[in-house]
Order: C-alpha cells, then structure tokens, then sequence
C-alpha cells in the first residue's frame, strides 16, 4: 500500500510539473501546434490507471498528457514529441495530440472529441475473446458526452457485455462552454441508466476516491459484470488551450488550487495519517522536477525529423 | 479445384477459410447473424443479404451482431485489431459511411502515422456498393473514392467471385486498414473459384483482356460492361485491352502506363460519381506519366453528377452501360488531332 | 371530437389498406426497390399526428408510409412513387425510402437510420425563431435509438429547448435484432432522463393512448417547455422489408393481429360508446379501398420518367 | 470604398452583412459565441479563431453555441434550412465531418433530387481547412475533393479575403447547401476588401495573371503559392497564367480550358491529398476537352500520399511550395516529345 501510495503520488508530481513546464515553454513560443494540458485533473488519469496493467488499455483525449503519463509512456519521449522531435514517442509526426504507446496499451491522445469511446469497446472486446482479464477504458470530456460515438459506446459496451469502463472527466467545460448548459441532464453519470450500467459520480481532485470508485468498476469489469460510467468532476487549471485568455470564467481556478487541489489534499492526508513522511514526498518532487528539466533539456537538444521520414510509417506494406 | 460458385458464396468462404485458419479472426455487423435476442431463428439473416449466412455456427462466439451504432462497432473492430484480433466489420451499405467515416479515416487510417509506426491495424471493413437494385440515392453510392483519398486506407474493388475470394483472404491477412467493397448487383452472380485457399496481392491489375487499339480500365462491376463492350468493339475490328486493377489503393499503376503506352488510348470506366473519382485519377495519372503516348483524349464513361435516381427507367440510364463505352472506345480510335 | 375520430379512423385505415395493398403487389415482382411496411403501427403516426398542422414539421424513417399518410401527403402520389412513375410524390426519383413533401411539413422518408433526429431539431429551432408556435415531431425505430445521430439530437433539443418531440417507435426488432438486446436499457423511453426531458412509455397498439401523450408532449413543447420523449411499443406485421422470411420471429404478429390490432380496438371502442356507428366506419372502409384501388390503378397506367429527368433537381441553380 | 482587412475580418463583415440584411440568416456553432452557460463573458471566443466574435451581441438570439454535437447540428441546421432559415453552421475544422458527414451528403445533398425537386435547403456549412498551423494529421486536412465529389454540394475555397466576402455572401444567398472552406493558414493574412456588401458567382474562376506559356491552376491557399512560382518563372522568362477556380463545384471549366488551349501547358497545385483529388479532375478534365491543345505532360503538385505530420520539420516538407510549383511549370515548358 505504501508503495502504491507512493507511486500514486510520483504520477501526479510528474503530471502536474510536465504541464506546469510545459505551460511555461509554451509562452516562449518554441512549442509549436496546440496544447491542452492537465493541470489539476491529475487525480483521474492516476486514480484510475494504478489499477491496470499490460493486459489493459487505455483510450485518452486532446488532453491526453495525464493519461499517458499514468500509463506509463516515457515522459521524455513525450516531451520530445511535444517539441516535434525524432525522438519522440511517435517521432515527431503525431505531437501532443497524438502521444501514444501500443506496447503499453496506450492507445493515443485523439485529436477528435469523442474519437476514444468506440475504440475501447475494441480493446474489451479483444480481451474478452482472448479470456485474459483485461479491460478497456476510454477517457473522455464533458463535451464528449455530448458526442454521439460516444452514446453509442456506451449502449454497445452494455449490449456486448464488455469489460470496459468510460471515465467521463467533467472539468466544467468544453473550450469555453459550460457543461451545466451542454450537459443537458444534472450529471453525465446520469445518462448511465439509460444505457444499462452503473453510474457514478466521484470528486476528481480526490485521489482516494477516484482510486476507490475506478476499483470498484475495473474489479467487475474483470469478473465479467460488464461495463460503468464514472464521472469525475473538477476544474482544469490552465486554458482550454494555451493561448486561451479564459475571459469565460469566474474565480474557480485560484480556489480549486488553494483549496482543493489534489496533490495538496493527497500530501496533507498521507502524511497526517503518516502513510508517508513529508521528506519522502519532497524526494519524489525533487526526482521528478530532475526528471522534466532532463526531459526538456534533451527534447530541444533532439534532431527533428528529415525528408527520409515524410513518407515512412503510412502503411505497414504497400 | 475450382468450382462455380456466386460472388456472394465466394465471399463467404473466404471468411470461413479464414476463421478456420486463424482464431482471431471475428465477423461483426448488423445482423451478420440476425436474431440476437428474438425468439425464433439465431442466424436469420446472415447479413442483409445472407453474405455471412452460416458462419454464426460454424465459429461460435465470433460471429457478432451488432446495435445500429456504426460508429461505435466500426470503432470497436479498429480497437480490437490493435489488440491482436483480426476483425472484418460489415458497414451494411457503403452509403452508410457518413455516421462512422471519422473512425475509419481519422483512426484507424492514421494510427501508424501519428503514432509513428507504432501502431498495425489489421481490420477490414466489409461493404456493399453500387447502383442496380433500385435502392435509391442512399443506399446505391460507389464512394470508393473516397475512401481512396485518403491516406492510411487501402481500398478493394472485387469484380468477380474469383478476385473477391483471393482479395479477401488477403485484406484479412493484411497488416493495414482495409475498405472491401462488394457490389451489391455482383452477390449472384457466378464464376469459377478455387475451393482451397489462395490469394491475390493487392497493388496488382488483372488484365482480363489484351488488345492493342484501346486500354480500358474499368473498376468493380464495370469490368463486365467493358467486356460486353469490348466483344461488340471486336465486331468494329478494335481490340480493346481490359485492365481490371482490383485494387484502387494501392493502384497498379504500372501495368495501366504500360498498356497505354502501347496503345496509346484511354478508356476508364467507373461507376462512381464523376468528380474526383477513380476516372480521374486514372486519367490523371496518365496524363501525367504516358502523355507521349497518348495518341487521342481521355474517356471517361461515368454516371452524370446527380444522386442515384430511384426509378429503373433513371437507374438504367444513370448506370454507365456498353454502349456508352463502346462509343467512347470508337471516339478514341477514330481520334484524328 | 368525432371528427377528429372519423379523420383518426380514415387515416388508419388508409394506412392500413396501403400498406396490405403494396405488400401484395410487391409480390407480383412490378415493386422496385426496398419497401418497408408501416401496417401495425398505425396510431403511431395517426396519434401523433392528428395534433399537428401547418407549423408542423415531421421527419420519418425508412419505415414512412405512415407518417406521409398522417401528415397528409396525396395517396395517389405516394403509390405511384413507389411504383418508380413520373407522377409519384418525387417525379420517381426517391421510392417508397425517400418519399417527401416539404409543402405539407413531411421532411422525408429517410434511407439512413437515425437521419431524422437532427433534422427535426432544425425544423424546431426555425419554429422557434420564427416564434410560430410550431413544433418537429421526429419519428425513429427501436434500432435508431442506439444511432449516434439520435441521441445527440435528443441533447441538442434539451439545450436549446426546442418545441420538439421524439417520437421512438419500438416495433421490437431492427431488422431481425430484437430491441430487448439492443437496447441496454429496459425502456427507450429510460434515455430521457440523461438528456432531461420527460421520457414516456405508451401503447402502440392503443390509438387514444398514444394520441393522448403526443398532445401533452406537444402541447408543452408549443407552449415553450421543451421537448419529450414518447416510447411507443407494439409489433409490425410484416416483415422488415417485403421478402423478409421472419424466421426469427415466434408467434407475436398472429397474437397483435387477433387481439391487439389498432383498428379493431379503436371500431370496439368507439361503437360501443357510441360515438361513431358501425356503418360510418364501414363508409370509411369502402372509401379507403376505393382510394387505394384507384391509386394502384393510376400509378400502373402513370409514365416512367425518362431521359430529359435524369440530371435535373441536382441543384437551386449550378 | 475598399479597405485592407483580413480573411478573417472579411469573413466576419459577411457574415454581419447578411444578418443584418436578412433575419433569416442565423448562425451556429461550438463557441460561435463562447461561454454559453459560463460564469464570465458571454461572447467569449467568437468561434475557436475568432471568425465570428461580436455576432453575438450585435444580433441578439440570433448566434448560437451548440454542444459538440456535430451530427446533431449540422443537421439542424440542414432541416431549419428547410423551414425558411438559412443558417450557417460552422464545422470548426473540417476534419470532423467524419462525425457529421451523414447529415451533409445523404441529407441536405440529396434532399432536392430524391424529392422530385421539392426542396430548397440554403445552407452554409463554414468549416476550417489546411495544413501549416502544425495541428497534425486530425486538423490539418483539406478534404474538400471528397465533398467535391457529392453531387448536390456547392463547394468553395476562397484565396483572399476578397473571394471570401463576395463568395460567402454568395453562399449564404444561394438556394443550394454550401460547403464553405477557409484555409486556417489565411486568416491573418490581409487584402483590400470594399466596405459594401458583394457577391462573386460561383463557377466563375478568377484568372489571377494573364500568361501564355503555361497554365497553372491552384486551388485555395496555394494561390499565392503558385503567384510566387510565377514570379521566379518570370525571372525565367517564362509567363504564367493563375486560375483559381474559386468554387470547385461548380468548376469553371471553360476558363481554364480556354487557358490551355492557349498554353497548351498545365499545372494544378492542390493541397489536398494527391489521389481522386482537385489535381487529378482538372487534369482529367483537360485530358479529355483540350488533349488537342496539350503539349506537355500535366503535372500536379500536391503532397505526398501521407497523413499531415505534426513536426514544423515535416509540415514544411509536406506542403506543395513555390519550388515545387516552379519545377513543375519548368518541366512543362521544357518538355518536348
Ligand atoms: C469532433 C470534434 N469536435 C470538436 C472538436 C474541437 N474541440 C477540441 S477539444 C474541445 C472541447 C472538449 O471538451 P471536453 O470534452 O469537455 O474536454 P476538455 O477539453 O474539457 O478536457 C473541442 C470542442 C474536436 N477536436 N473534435
Ligand atoms: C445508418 C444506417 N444503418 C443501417 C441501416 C440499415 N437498416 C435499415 S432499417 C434497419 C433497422 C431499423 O430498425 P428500427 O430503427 O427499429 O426501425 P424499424 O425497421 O423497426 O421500423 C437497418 C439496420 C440504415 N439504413 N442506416
Ligand atoms: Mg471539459
Ligand atoms: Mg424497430
């Protein structure tokens, strides 16, 4: 348990010190494209991937850095992706909307808003055929509750019966639109029902709930009780994008930083419980900010990637 | 041994053979059995048109109906084939594309791209095409262009039961996305097919005809009007070359450059709604690479710009037929600049 | 009153006499295309609408005579259309899946399942902008509550507040599919809860029953209370499409047909309280054979359309 | 009175020109306004670059925010079309019509031919197209070859913010549905626009610069692509004519069949993806109606048959510039048989 807490808390430190970076390389104007980051939603990408492992995967977002992070993909890999490097996760050719790793089921941020929930059907079901224990979970927004792929998921996931489980990250809005006006029910977990599975709602800058309530679903998954809709509410801390001015908000952010911020919570309670000292956490923040600084350092000293590799990688023969 | 058997049994025993050869291969569509749920027959249907019929038996657990949730089954094969299965998803009309389009060519089409090369997707998208059946403007579209278009996707175009068989079995067993396109007005139609298991690379034009007075390319079930046009054209003492490319992407197109720049005319036939389509990347493509050769302008013999009209007395005018081909042909014999 | 239930007989009957009628001749091989029959489903669209006029949009199915004939498209134009003839309702060019008539609201028989949904959020929303008082009525099948198109749609009119009703005609099976599988949920009508509308469970096979929800439904949505979701359940008579062989059906239709049927119910009803006699209903039914008898007749004896009618109706202007 | 302004300002002033001339001229999409629902400013972001900031306030009830719900309200916009509104949907980049494309070319394409010609359906879809933003392979597309090819569908591709206040005004008062592209790449870039409202006719192309040694067609942002080749190619001695098109359905066909039979040369710069794409039917088209003028090859410069990769390193490699334009016109003029 303590390891786990641990780890726990090394996921979220490097999530939250990746795109606090990245926030601030961003302004330099090195980084090119668009950027989502996931400053303050640390807690789902990490409560919910502690429980899987090799026979699992995942399906992220634009807002995938958390997700991949959590499952493991190599966050110098992705810094290097970000920066459009050869030595990238995907080589420089995918970016931050694209990081993905097969080889640990990591099936890809997605640059298309509700473009994940269909794919995790995939992977459930293809661990159902092949009898290994394994689960799907899509990652998706509030605003991808709204999509349509993704209300067909979830019908197709009960209908098959499928270990999957849909984490819907409502973090208040989609760009600069509120969910409580796009969301037309109180709660998207509220549209579980109607599918035919359970659904849930969890305070996301809790980590201990969102581990406790994707436990719960991933466990019946396995055990073959077919699939739930978690939702996990919070507040993302930085703009829709970077660049976002974020005219549209009120005072949310400065509070949910002071006052409900999941690290701060998650320090705060291990530590008085003394599951872990305060000395072991400043370790792990000490490892992982060496960790991003290497990882920055490196991605901008990285070749970018040449005329050779325009072509390669389209299919695999032709 | 080759035996006759219909487009559609061509069809079916490939995914039969193919399932028997290899478990991870599984069938998905709506109603591909038929029956889920009702109370009466569990393999019903077999498919809307009775193309899987039988397999639901035969492979158990693996043959999977489906919601009407294209999106979300059409997604769900691509997710499984990251995974390790081998899925072929029936789209039951490729007219239907429109409510699942973002999952074949945004995802599947791209993985290995974006991710760089780090992804293989082995699934095939099975779908029915083509005009013939009265089936009205949505459900009796080509779109094969489209799919063609993009990159990441590679699209067959079966003319025969012998070339559905062969490029089946390849598209399950090829390690990209698949688009495989069954003409509708082909399922009962018969040819000579080998009962073992056999396959034809993709990238690789069949030419069903030598000639040396005109090439015509003709895609899907236009390569059977070709033919009719071209034995009529034999009567007119013109020797057409058919060139049947099987597949659109890959495109073979070496062997079309090399029959053009023997004959030096072109012909290409195809049913698809004539912008940007396969007669004009063909054309294009020949324009281009075999221009010195070219002794006449290019034909193209395509249905007019309009949805497909409902009535058959407009389906069969709509329809590119013989006799416009036969005519097209003649203009570039009897081409004088 | 009894002339809404003389109009609600007639166009039931209508409905009825049709669709037996082109279920016959289908059989004789002169039926192009695909056809599929509305018979059993009557006061679907007979209850519904009866409440509508003018302002009035609706969008249908593949499954569209029904709601054409409620909604008042010309009979004769209707035959001869799915007979393929120059004088059918589309001049021949869309068939028994496509037949329309803008002028009178009918948006469309729809080849695609789950393409009316959407559009009938936009007759709504024109309704609304145009502050006519008007509402959209969309009419889809058990199967098309699982399309992505659908779903979307229902949130979409939640969150504009549309005056529109969605009108899910659970036939119990989408294609050979029955819809206790394919919908996860117990009832369609278990969705609108997840996309905040009332969602109400009706009797098919019981005129007044559905004409009394759709009036409530609406009514509401005319009065500015958005929109609902009636979940109408009963059987189709024939098979999906005319050649279907039903095997995967039990005993259902002979049950529906004996003991169910909306005719029959609706005869007993009204001449036992004596609201409509015996005699007029059988006025009505002789009527309505005559009309059918003459329809089929015309569309024969109609022209096909021919060479000049291939390329016209593309565009406006081009 | 012309000013200069941007491609986005002019997009804008269209756009308030027409609803305020017309109250039946309405506008949707996701944060069209920005922050429906939002604790702070109500229009916050005016469309995710900004192209309709201001509507909002300057006609109340009349801009609106949509869920992403793309399906649902291109539709609804499809079906209000069809009850007296002529709305304009924004369809923030048009890689997303895989989610939607149902609605656009079953719907609203078909509407008037499957009904008899019972139909008008006045919608605008404004949607974001193009590569050089380093938006990677799902934002970057230009896809307009595929709408192209649906017949039923007006598609355009303004250059400048010249073409896209007089054809979007053009769009939004045609009776036909309009799929309306805008190049993301364009937006900041800024021309003499006339203050008053203008329409510029579709179908009619816009020859850029006069020239008789070689015709160079380019569609959208590689107008000014192919300017800059010509301007080199002078230096060369060698002078080309530009084309844009403008619409590409309805194409121009004349314009630039007249132009080669004058050259007898012919370019076709396209953005999109090189297969069933603009390049291959305008060579096609010329290949057919002007081979008697043709005296070169045609060549077509486009990317590569590859997603859009996300590296400023590749993206750059992967959009046809001048060089490649220039080689391909020198080629041409050089050719001999
Ligand atoms: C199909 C599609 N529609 C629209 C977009 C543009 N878009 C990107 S992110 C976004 C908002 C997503 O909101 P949400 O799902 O709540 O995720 P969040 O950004 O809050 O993490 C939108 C509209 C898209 N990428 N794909
Ligand atoms: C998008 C789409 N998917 C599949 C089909 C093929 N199809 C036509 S009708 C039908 C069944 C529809 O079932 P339901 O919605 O219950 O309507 P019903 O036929 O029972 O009236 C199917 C699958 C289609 N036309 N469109
Ligand atoms: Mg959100
Ligand atoms: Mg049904």
């Amino acid at each position: 348990m303590t390891d786990t807490l641990r780890e726990a808390y090394r996921l979220m430190r490097t999530i939250r010190a990746f795109e606090e970076r990245v926030h601030e390389e961003f302004a330099t104007g090195e980084i090119p494209g668009f950027v989502h980051l996931y400053a303050g939603e640390e807690a789902s990408a990490t409560g919910v991937c502690l429980h899987l492992d090799d026979r699992d995967a995942i399906a992220s977002t634009h807002r995938g850095h958390g997700h991949c992070i959590a499952k493991g993909v190599d966050v110098k890999g992705m810094m290097a992706e970000i920066y459009g490097r050869r030595t990238g996760s995907c080589h420089g050719k995918g970016g931050s909307m694209h990081i993905a790793d097969l080889s640990k089921g990591m099936l890809g941020a997605n640059g298309i808003v509700g473009g994940g929930p269909p794919l995790i059907c995939g992977t459930a079901l293809a661990a159902k055929q092949q009898n290994t224990g394994g689960v799907g979970v899509a990652f998706f927004g509030d605003g991808a509750s709204n999509q349509g792929t993704t209300l067909e998921a979830l019908n197709l996931a009960s209908v098959w019966d499928l270990p999957a489980v849909f984490v819907a990250e409502n973090n208040g809005y989609a760009e600069a639109t509120s969910s409580s006006w796009s969301v037309a029910s109180d709660n998207i977990a509220d549209r579980a029902a109607g599918f035919g599975m359970p659904g849930v709602i969890v305070d996301g800058f809790d980590f201990f709930a969102v581990h406790e309530a994707a436990g719960e679903a991933i466990e019946r998954a396995r055990d073959g009780g077919g699939p739930t809709l978690i939702e996990v509410k919070f507040t993302r801390y930085f703009g829709h994008f970077e660049g976002d001015q974020q005219t549209y908000r009120a005072g949310e952010v400065a509070d949910a930083r002071e006052n409900l911020d999941c690290l701060k919570r998650f320090r705060t309670r291990v530590t008085e419980a003394g599951e872990l000292a305060e000395q072991v956490l400043d370790a792990i923040d000490a490892e992982v900010a060496k960790l991003i600084e290497d990882a920055v350092t490196e991605a901008k000293a990285a070749p970018k990637p040449t005329k050779e590799d325009l072509e390669t990688d389209v299919y695999v023969s032709y | 041994m080759a035996r006759t058997i219909s487009y559609r049994e061509a069809i079916n025993e490939a995914l039969a053979q193919e399932m028997a050869r290899d478990e991870s291969v599984i069938v998905m569509g709506e109603d591909n059995a038929g029956g889920a749920g009702s109370p009466g027959e569990d393999d019903a249907w077999g498919g809307v048109l009775g193309v899987t019929k039988g397999l639901f038996h035969k492979f158990p657990g693996r043959v999977l109906d489906t919601p009407i949730s294209e999106s979300a089954f059409v997604g769900a094969a691509i997710g499984a084939a990251t995974r390790g299965q081998r899925p072929v998803a029936e789209l039951m009309f490729i007219d239907f594309m429109g409510v699942c389009f973002d999952q074949i060519f945004n995802q599947a089409a791209k993985f290995r791209y974006m991710f760089g090369g780090n992804a293989r997707t082995p699934v095939v998208i099975r779908t029915m095409y083509g005009a013939g059946l009265r089936a009205a403007a949505q459900h009796s579209q080509c779109l094969y262009p489209i799919f063609t278009h993009i990159p990441g996707l590679k699209v067959v175009v079966p003319s025969s039961p012998y070339e559905a068989k062969g490029l089946l079995i390849q598209a399950i067993r090829d390690d990209d996305p698949v688009i495989f396109c069954e003409h509708k007005a082909l399922y009962d139609t018969s040819g000579d097919v080998p009962e073992d298991s056999y396959t034809i690379p993709f990238g690789e034009a069949n030419v069903v005809r030598d000639g040396g007075d005109v090439t015509i390319v003709a895609i899907g079930r236009m390569v059977a009007v070709a033919e009719e046009a071209a034995n009529e054209l034999k009567n007119n003492k013109i020797e057409a070359e058919i060139i049947d490319p099987r597949t659109t992407s890959p495109l073979d197109t070496e062997t079309i450059l090399e029959s053009v720049e023997n004959t030096g005319r072109l012909v290409v036939v195809d049913e698809a709604s004539p912008r940007c389509n396969l007669a004009t990347d063909i054309s294009a493509l020949v324009a281009k690479e075999a221009f010195g050769s070219l002794r006449a302008p290019i034909e193209m013999v395509t249905p007019p710009h309009t949805p497909v009209p409902f009535s058959d007395a407009l389906e069969d005018l709509y329809i590119p037929d013989a006799q416009k081909v036969l005519n097209a042909a003649k203009a570039v014999v009897e081409y004088r600049r």
